[in-house]
């Protein structure tokens, strides 16, 4: 779970991290008040969870009232329509720093990782000049010790008084890391200030999805989906993507799903919405072809392989759930795995016609999409 | 001899009592898998399947010789489970459970390089040698899908590999080992540290590797076979070609950050290092056939 | 440092532990109070911290008010002098355990002792048979695991709606250990009640004497030692313990005031205190003899052999503090290592001949307590 | 050879700017102790005792092999110290801070197991093979204390370590390798697992310990020389045989509880082992001429 700007800058406060002065809004009038309170000039930062907000145009530079005003009404009422802005002084930086905390899967270590050269995506400096980014593993076992922070702080070039600040706050950052099961933690930019202090720019704070059960502190609310159907699905726990294309998908495994989503477009279809079908949601049939008839597609395919996922139950959830909800659109199954036999039977009894082959299936379904068109 | 486990493997299972642990300790027995014991604290004197039941791994070993680990362990209490499994001697292990926090399966991982062990999973259906032994939960009774052959299977998928396994079976070819990797950012094992076994195993003349977007496992395995450490055919399924960025497809693992972990760059990279890429489930068994003496017998 | 009952038992409920229900009092009036509160029987806890308080008298079991008042005053007032009385319920007890966690020197490990058979001392327990205490060795580094808690829980023979109470307190008393970076912490006896709970009929809680500097929390007043003179020293920095004889010690470094008390006892001496006057002391000569001339002793007796503790600075210190406080009694001196030679030309202009022999230092010492006797 | 530090022993100090670092590091120097180099964060540059001065040991083993660290680091850096040269793979390291918490010297101890090195102190003045090289802080000046010679000294104490040797010299003899393993509860480097490096030592003819009350290291020592892997003469000095019960004396490890560590203990554990046992410091050299050949030559 990603969170916003404003809820990663309030953890680091809590850690002592120093941000930038700001103030959360959501109005034109009460971004152009805390402008105001702030001084000019400042900045809107708009809280969305895309990345390259500043190419959006997502964080326009405010020199007084009314640009503060016009600006915050396009970014509320615009097509982004940002649900908050995080309006925030203007910080007089000498530069800008990289600096964050996540795992490295094939070490299998905590990585650190610093640059002097920030603001950018650290992914486009690593093609650069990897030279210019320093890391340091941790075990997670053992947990970071200070020598390595040390280390670290010596092995970029800052200002000997700017030492001590960084290493308290990347021990800041490490307790963050670790207190909230944290996948990322990262200041992108972390700005020295022309007055010789080290202020975090920007936030960032990925939440592992395995640990929410015990990370009680982040619920996910509505703004945190980029669509009223994915919010819904997922307090549903259907692993649910949306699409703007013809195909609904219903379809069983992590990896299979993703497969039919490929097959599909091969053969030149366009998916309406991802839709897991399968695992936890076997018996969920009826909740799962409702999110797809509630998109604007034409076809809805199911493609099922399961073990304990028995291919009987869930041909009978979809046979129940079509006759709920008496779907305006045809629907092409392809359901195996345990019980097919008897699943076979309950399909073929409620007039749909079963598929075996998952390539079969899939043209079978962009085909259909195109007739219908 | 097969890998990871055999018929002469003992296996204990954790978490036997539970709904699923008891549900597959019977189908692991029934395929012949040699299940010694298992362990559900306070469950100690109970038989599941006629094995004896333990309060704890200790207890256990302390009656029988166990060489493998099979968890039906919740999410949670999983990196106990496996550091359990792991300070009483047993080295190889195998865990189900879908959704271990990510930080503990980093700890689960570090515990395991430290006792030089193998822990397999999780977020994963396990390990299957057709016809033979299984740590896990697979569909076993489904021939055309699960038969003994001389393709070994690596995966990082579930239902996926259901799909693919059954083109390797329909073109003619059986499955030597598969094992699950899982679909966590971290899994336990890596494939590229599986390929040792698989190129050592006489069964085993090519291997078939089920991937996705995300992570980069796939390369690894491209670094392998340019080094020379594996030799024998590889064909590789990735899905999520036309995933687009940022966008979590299906399993943690599966997402494509900062331009890396894109399928492209996976296919490039195995190809570079003389593996096949099947752009289709089908094509699996198409590629094999051109790679495999006497393809599909 | 070792606490108080009362205030290891805070500690334990604070991390879920159950204790019996109590009240702290400091007269006879308000223990009553208390007892009358509580309900009859109940029993009064004499906060002291030495052990082998039942055998002492120490821990009064009361019927009735008329009682608790008696009771109360004999410890207030008697020649225990407690400075505070933990009133408690009594217990209905069934059995009790023995559970403490501690740190094992030779393995360095944490180590869980566990006995069924509790409300002995440990140390007596392993003598008799060892078989009966069960041990759990953890490592510092990456801490205990739960399944060590879960084996442990079955080795010791308790009902089995019990280990779940069990394994909760042994990982409220891990927490303890780690936080308060105990040397010790102890329950003893581990009450399994009547009604099936386990409470902590009595609460050991040793900190490190190395980790007070950050354990904030724990403040050692007066009560925290047997006499005056100790806390003084104590809050001087200066090593010292009180014993009842003729000769005063200043001596330098923990193994030779050691030994010099032991070659004390040897040659029939009696040493009046201990007091290290060296390592981090060895500059304050006239706190050092200031204490031992409180003591109604003999003699005083100095040994030291120092390297950075300077033989010459430690000299001039001992002269200019006998020329301001003006001994009633000799000094005996055997000040040797770096710097002796100009500590010897000190020492006799002032008038106090040197001796270079420990055992002969000691030997003048005890011959001039007994002539003074 | 000596144990542990000789002239050819790469040493690197920690901490070697402040007070005590810099005026040891002299005297080390003066000694023959070979120092290569120093370290303390924020000070690269700098030179003491014209050596170089670096702002980690990483950047130090950069450009030194290092053999030993020699740390003069506060007791609450210790651990952060000890574990930064353990992982840049010094395996001798010398501490001689007073008041590392203990849970931190578990931890030490736990990662020089792992690490296979040798921790020695807290709580100590270190190592000196006199004449030759010194990780610490002895008054070496002092001719009538430390004199080389065949006798290797093991100590929990300071000055008292002083007053014993002297006595040896005085007796005649001198000191091969004095290990000052400290007064901690819980060590670095305890007794028993110095010995085997007295065994092999040519120079040492026979070992003196000054332990004291408290613990179960010489009763350890006892063990080693019951098992044979310590066969040369043992004399031990062992303050606290008068203590009281309960009272901690001096040493946070000198103290008896529960009928634990006793002196008595200590000495009926020697003597059964074969090591003879001084009452008094004056007694130590009158047993060395006993069982050493040629006694005080």
């Amino acid at each position: 779970m990603r969170l916003f700007e404003y809820q990663a800058k309030e953890i680091f406060r809590e850690e002592g991290i120093v941000t930038p002065e700001g103030i959360l809004t959501s109005s034109a009038e009460e971004t152009a008040a805390a402008a105001d309170a702030l001084g000019y000039p400042c900045v809107l930062k708009s809280q969305v969870l895309m990345g390259g907000r500043g190419k959006k145009g997502l964080i326009p530079f405010i020199q007084e009232r009314k640009k503060a005003l016009s600006e915050a009404s396009r970014l509320f009422e615009g097509q982004w329509a940002v649900p908050r802005i995080l309006v925030e002084e203007a910080v007089d930086i000498e530069r800008e720093l990289y600096l964050s905390i996540s795992v490295d899967p094939e070490r299998a270590k905590g990585i650190i990782l610093v640059s002097a050269q920030g603001g950018v995506e650290i992914e486009s400096l690593a093609q650069d000049d990897a030279s210019k980014i320093h890391t340091e593993y941790f075990s997670l076992t053992s947990g970071l010790q200070s020598f390595q922070i040390t280390d670290l702080s010596y092995r970029i070039t800052i200002d000997a008084q700017l030492v001590k600040q960084f290493r308290s706050i990347v021990k800041a950052l490490y307790v963050i890391f670790t207190r909230y099961d944290a996948e990322l933690v990262e200041i992108n930019p972390l700005f020295i200030t022309k007055q010789g202090a080290l202020v975090a720019g920007d936030g960032k704070l990925m939440i592992d999805e395995n640990s929410m059960e015990r990370q009680k502190r982040f619920v996910r609310t509505r703004e945190f989906y980029e669509s009223d159907m994915e919010f819904e699905a997922a307090q549903a726990g259907i692993p649910y993507l949306q699409f703007d294309g013809d195909i609904s998908l219903m379809c069983a495994g992590a990896g299979l799903t993703t497969t039919v989503y490929d097959l599909i477009n091969y053969e030149g279809g366009r998916v309406a919405n991802y839709l897991e079908f399968g695992g936890p949601n076997y018996r969920k049939a009826y909740e799962a072809m409702e999110l797809c008839l509630r998109n604007d597609s034409k076809v809805i395919l199911i493609v099922t392989f399961g073990t304990i996922a028995r291919a009987d139950i869930m041909a009978q959830g979809i046979v129940d759930a079509a006759k709920a909800l008496k779907p305006d659109r045809p629907i092409v199954t392809c359901i195996r795995g345990t019980g097919e036999a008897e699943a076979v039977k309950i399909l073929r009894e409620a007039g749909l016609e079963p598929l075996f082959d998952t390539e079969e299936a899939v043209k079978a379904a962009v085909r259909l999409s195109k007739e219908i068109g | 001899m097969s890998i990871f486990v055999d018929r002469d493997t003992r296996v204990l299972v954790q978490g036997i009592t539970g709904n699923e642990g008891s549900f597959w300790t019977k189908h692991m027995i029934d395929l012949g898998t040699n299940v010694v014991g298992g362990v559900t604290p306070g469950k100690e004197g109970q038989r599941v399947e006629d094995r004896p039941v333990y309060h704890s791994v200790r207890r256990a070993v302390k009656e029988h010789k166990v060489d493998a680990a099979m968890l039906f362990v919740p999410p949670r209490f999983t990196m106990d489970a496996v550091l359990e499994a792991l300070e009483s001697g047993i080295r190889k292990v195998v865990t189900i459970a879908d959704g271990i926090p990510l930080h503990e399966m980093v700890k689960i991982r570090e515990a395991s390089q430290y006792h030089q062990a193998m822990v397999v999973g999780g977020n994963t259906s396990g390990i299957i040698t057709p016809g033979r032994a299984m740590l896990g939960m697979f569909p076993h009774w489904i021939e055309r899908v699960y038969k003994s052959g001389s393709i070994g299977v690596m995966t990082r998928s579930g239902s996926l590999t259901n799909e693919v396994t059954a083109m390797v079976v329909a073109s003619g070819f059986g499955v030597s080992t598969l094992v699950g990797v899982g679909g966590d950012p971290v899994p336990g094992t890596r494939f590229a540290e599986l390929l040792p076994l698989y190129q050592e195993d006489e069964q085993t003349e090519a291997v078939v590797i089920i991937g996705e977007l995300g992570g980069t496992m796939e390369e690894e395995v491209a670094d392998m076979m340019s080094s020379k450490a594996f030799t024998k055919p590889l064909v590789a399924f990735l899905g999520g070609r036309t995933a687009p960025e940022g966008k979590r497809m299906g399993h943690a693992g599966a997402i494509i950050s900062g331009g890396k972990g894109s399928v492209q760059s996976k296919i490039e990279a195995l190809e570079a290092a003389g593996g096949m890429v099947a752009s289709r489930p089908s094509e699996v068994g198409l590629l094999l056939k051109e790679v495999v003496k006497g393809g599909g017998k």
